[in-house]
């Protein structure tokens, strides 16, 4: 597959915005879908459909078997050990929701520590938050640096003989700072401490090896992976499945129901509660596909390219200031008009075609820090172009001038 | 319509240098207020006097030139009207501001109309109607003494 | 809409089995899916999409209104006061576990008793089981009678002064009885016990009417009512959702993010934490349009008439034996045969395009009442046709041939 | 491959008519099994002598006629057997039952590969591979003396 020409795998490219070519810029929100897997999904609602596992009839037993298949594919994706370690939820958010409430249950007591990042998303952070209301737990925040970095260091002077779980993001969806994720695992099982990754970020512009990186948990968003709405994943090794209890409770997920006690079903199925989104899981297959067949080195490669030459365009314009200058950085640009607010820049450049974000994107903590209210965020996919860049420039421009600033 | 005409000089003008920024000093009414999707803050301070006219008020916040310039409009213009007047223009403000072409209220002089219906723009941008609003909703609160910060979300 | 000829409006009809035309009847466990619902996801992954809320750009827009329009969509079809009262899950289960949790965290303490009834599925059960196990309540089961009913009488029975909550289903997916929800609520409510009942397999099949039915919380299955998977809708009634905690926590569920604490968002978005199933919310809408064309009337009208013929056909057929006999039935046929387990059964009539299913149906407590390891079951959606009840008999008696039962 | 092929007279006998059915006496070993997804269940009771031979066995259970068929003609077919040439009778149908064409083991007479060749027909039933295989799993299990009931959603 061509990378320079991937466009044309995503149908929503055909259509235009306020009459003018769409120039996406918003992939860390969500992704668009390549059609294999909109096709996917119209194939099997219209062809093959049924809920999967318990009947025995010809499309239950075909849809079982793609369902599973899909659990294949993200082990061999993300080099887990054992695909009972692949946990479908409804999102990342879940998934993490999933880990502070179970290793809650059974781990945290009264002043226990959590240790987290400024730059984590809020759903790294209300979940923990949670389990200080209910259990009296405490959270630490390692310091961001001044190029929006989170350094091994700022996490090493927040260790205390309390912490019992250190969770951070991969790669910052505001600064773009990818995380020293493996030192800082390293440091914590040093130290006996597990480690959860938000890999929301990392998930569709990294290379994923659970081996390597050794974490106990990963967070992932199919959604923002060219997968489907309403789906996301929990890597965890087994120990931790296995030794954690149940987050909901519901059929499939029981081994024996009496009136006075209930077991639990085996992995993964302890924590698949309930229909899953079966559609979605085995359209997620096709996302792992197209993904392997461009191959995430080459991925890696283009959007590099795009956020050196995206950080040069905009460092380079006039009044636009980056947010976070990090030296290790992936697909997301941030960044401030003087004069202008995020809002305001957004609202303009969606007239051009150019959608961004403009907000806190879900880090209100990290712009506290920073002294804003709001930014405004371009963030890139697989598909996008210099061209895309060079039209965000112009646009911007454009705002410059509705604005009188120079 | 294009976002040259949706931000106009006035607009740019009072979102730029607002009118009334700061705390007045003798106020006896405050309210917060706040829009979640986007940041937007906005906190009133008004000075009512014995018959129910506003005799100072002013604001302080952060938000983007749509929010800050209704802010900055709304305070100029009330000052020194009456509270049940005061009911009435919000309440025209916002119709207009939401489905209606024009305003209502009599009161009103060309100069003033002229400048709200300048915010009359953000009609054709939905996500950015609270922003015009924000102000307004907050300064109802102020004046019936709502003690929690109003949450724009749950309005309009 | 002709009812007649409904079926030529499910794509997945036109497709083999076997060779066989497709006789589904697991409806229960999901239903199929109407063309316009596979073409409505289709249609905005290839030519809308966009995550919703957070962005002011012109795709954001779009899908944010789309998604509103589907929720005061169901506020409607089941007569909501609020379109605030329906919060988006990701399946019943998740709905259930939502009001197990949140009230269990706010209003249930040792000794406190809920009641549920042998009819429940198990997502009605273990929830309620997690909180035994961490808080210590009780559950207390409602009897089911002889013939697979409970009645208002076997409610009142198990009703204590420790009682909290009464947690039941509307239909039950193993009897098919109806229970007299109705009738319930106002028993609990003239005890000042709130309800949540299991609309599951209620939902698709009756008409619903908040204000009429009056309950605190009814828990929906959307993947059950010809709309998308992963997709759930739990209604709560306004006084419920403002006064109990927030379930998950993360983006968009949240008002003020500060590093000592949290203030969560208005409803619904203080239940809705994270991306959600955006695509399937937003095509649910064209499921309640596609109800609303036939008519809840004419669809109840309907599978009466399928479900007497089912029971008279049945009931005619030597060795095969109804399970449960209730007065007031709906949609659900379940079954044995002398001397042929319910897998056995199900395989032999697979083999004929018949998609019934086999086993306890989530439903251990039951079967196990019931002295029954498995039964064999054929349920029906608005689809299903005097024919497909003859192929199912004619099915069985193969399946008779077979074994050499009479 | 169809169900009246599937469902061979050896299989309809063996399923109504359960061979060993019930608890023998002098047992000294035992394991239960279950499959969670239909609800089968078989629980095995061995007497093994000094020697390591079985002496007698029986199963108490209930299930589909091809788990019961299943559990009926392994206890027949295994008495009197000693306990490595079982496990080596267990590997070689399971394997048969999933991939292999043919049984390999050459201990086994004309008769018993007949009947354990009826099972065979499962494998184009991927649902039903763990019905034929649990009585098997189960019986290991007792061998190995395991304490935990097993569940066969986890093998295979
Ligand atoms: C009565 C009943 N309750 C609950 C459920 C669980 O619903 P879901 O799997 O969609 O969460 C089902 C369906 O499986 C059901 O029939
Ligand atoms: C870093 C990060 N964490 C978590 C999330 C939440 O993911 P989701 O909304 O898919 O649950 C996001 C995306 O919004 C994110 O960028």
């Amino acid at each position: 597959m061509n990378i320079d020409n991937i466009k044309s795998q995503f149908p929503i490219f055909s259509n235009k915005v306020h009459n003018n070519d769409l120039v996406y810029l918003d992939s860390a929100n969500s992704s668009q879908k390549p059609l294999v897997v909109i096709d996917r999904i119209y194939d099997f609602y219209t062809k093959e459909f049924s809920n999967v596992g318990r009947s025995v009839h010809y499309l239950a037993v075909a849809a079982t078997n793609f369902y599973e298949n899909t659990r294949t594919s993200v082990q061999k994706y993300i080099n887990a050990k054992d695909k009972n370690e692949i946990v479908f939820t409804k999102g990342a958010t879940e998934a993490m929701n999933l880990v502070a409430n179970t290793f809650g249950q059974k781990y945290l007591k009264e002043g226990d520590e959590v240790l987290l990042t400024e730059l984590e998303h809020h759903s790294n952070y209300v979940p923990w938050h949670f389990l200080r209301k209910t259990k009296g737990i405490k959270i630490e925040f390692a310091e961001v640096n001044s190029d929006g970095e989170i350094t091994i260091e700022s996490i090493e002077k927040k260790i205390t003989k309390k912490t019992k779980l250190i969770a951070f993001t991969h790669l910052s969806n505001v600064t773009g700072a990818i995380l020293p994720v493996k030192e800082i695992t390293e440091l914590a099982h040093s130290k006996g401490i597990p480690v959860l990754i938000d890999g929301c970020q990392g998930a569709p512009h990294l290379k994923l090896d659970m081996q390597d990186l050794d974490c106990d948990f990963y967070a992932i968003s199919c959604h923002k992976m060219y997968g489907p709405t309403g789906l996301g994943i929990l890597y965890a090794k087994k120990k931790w499945l296995e030794e954690l209890p149940p987050y909901q409770g519901g059929g499939g997920m029981i081994g024996q129901v009496k009136k006075n006690d209930i077991s639990y079903g085996d992995l993964p199925n302890k924590y698949e509660a309930g229909t899953m989104a079966t559609a979605q899981v085995i359209a997620f297959d096709e996302s792992i596909k197209f993904l392997n067949k461009i191959g995430i080195e080459n991925i890696i490669k283009h959007e590099k390219e795009l956020i050196d030459y995206g950080q040069e365009v905009l460092k380079k314009n006039n009044s636009v200031k980056l947010v976070g200058n990090p030296k290790n950085k992936g697909a997301v640009l941030s960044f401030t008009i003087e004069g202008i607010h995020p809002h305001d820049i957004a609202t303009i450049l969606d007239e051009d075609g150019v959608a961004i974000r403009a907000g806190h994107h879900c880090c209100q903590i990290l712009h506290d820090k920073l002294g804003l209210p709001a930014t405004a965020r371009a963030s890139l996919g697989v598909y996008n172009t210099k061209e895309d860049i060079d039209k965000l420039n112009a646009s911007i421009n454009k705002c410059k001038k509705i604005f009188n600033t120079k | 319509m294009n976002t040259k005409e949706l931000y106009q000089e006035i607009i740019l003008d009072h979102g730029k240098n607002p009118r009334n920024l700061g705390k007045t000093e003798n106020y006896n009414k405050e309210a917060k207020g706040h829009n979640p999707l986007c940041g937007d803050k906005v906190h009133i301070f008004l000075e009512l006097d014995e018959n129910k006219k506003i005799k100072d008020i002013s604001f302080e916040g952060s938000g983007c030139a749509i929010s800050m310039a209704s802010a900055s409009i709304l305070t100029d213009l009330i000052k020194g009207k009456e509270e049940n007047e005061i009911k009435e223009i919000v309440r025209d403000f916002l119709e207009m501001i939401k489905t209606k072409e024009n305003l209502e209220n009599k009161s009103l002089t060309e100069d003033d109309i002229t400048k709200l219906m300048c915010l009359s723009g953000v009609k054709q941008y939905p996500m950015r109607v609270k922003c015009a609003t924000l102000a307004w909703h907050t300064l109802t609160s102020a004046i019936e003494n709502k003690k929690e910060e109003i949450n724009i979300e749950e309005l309009d």
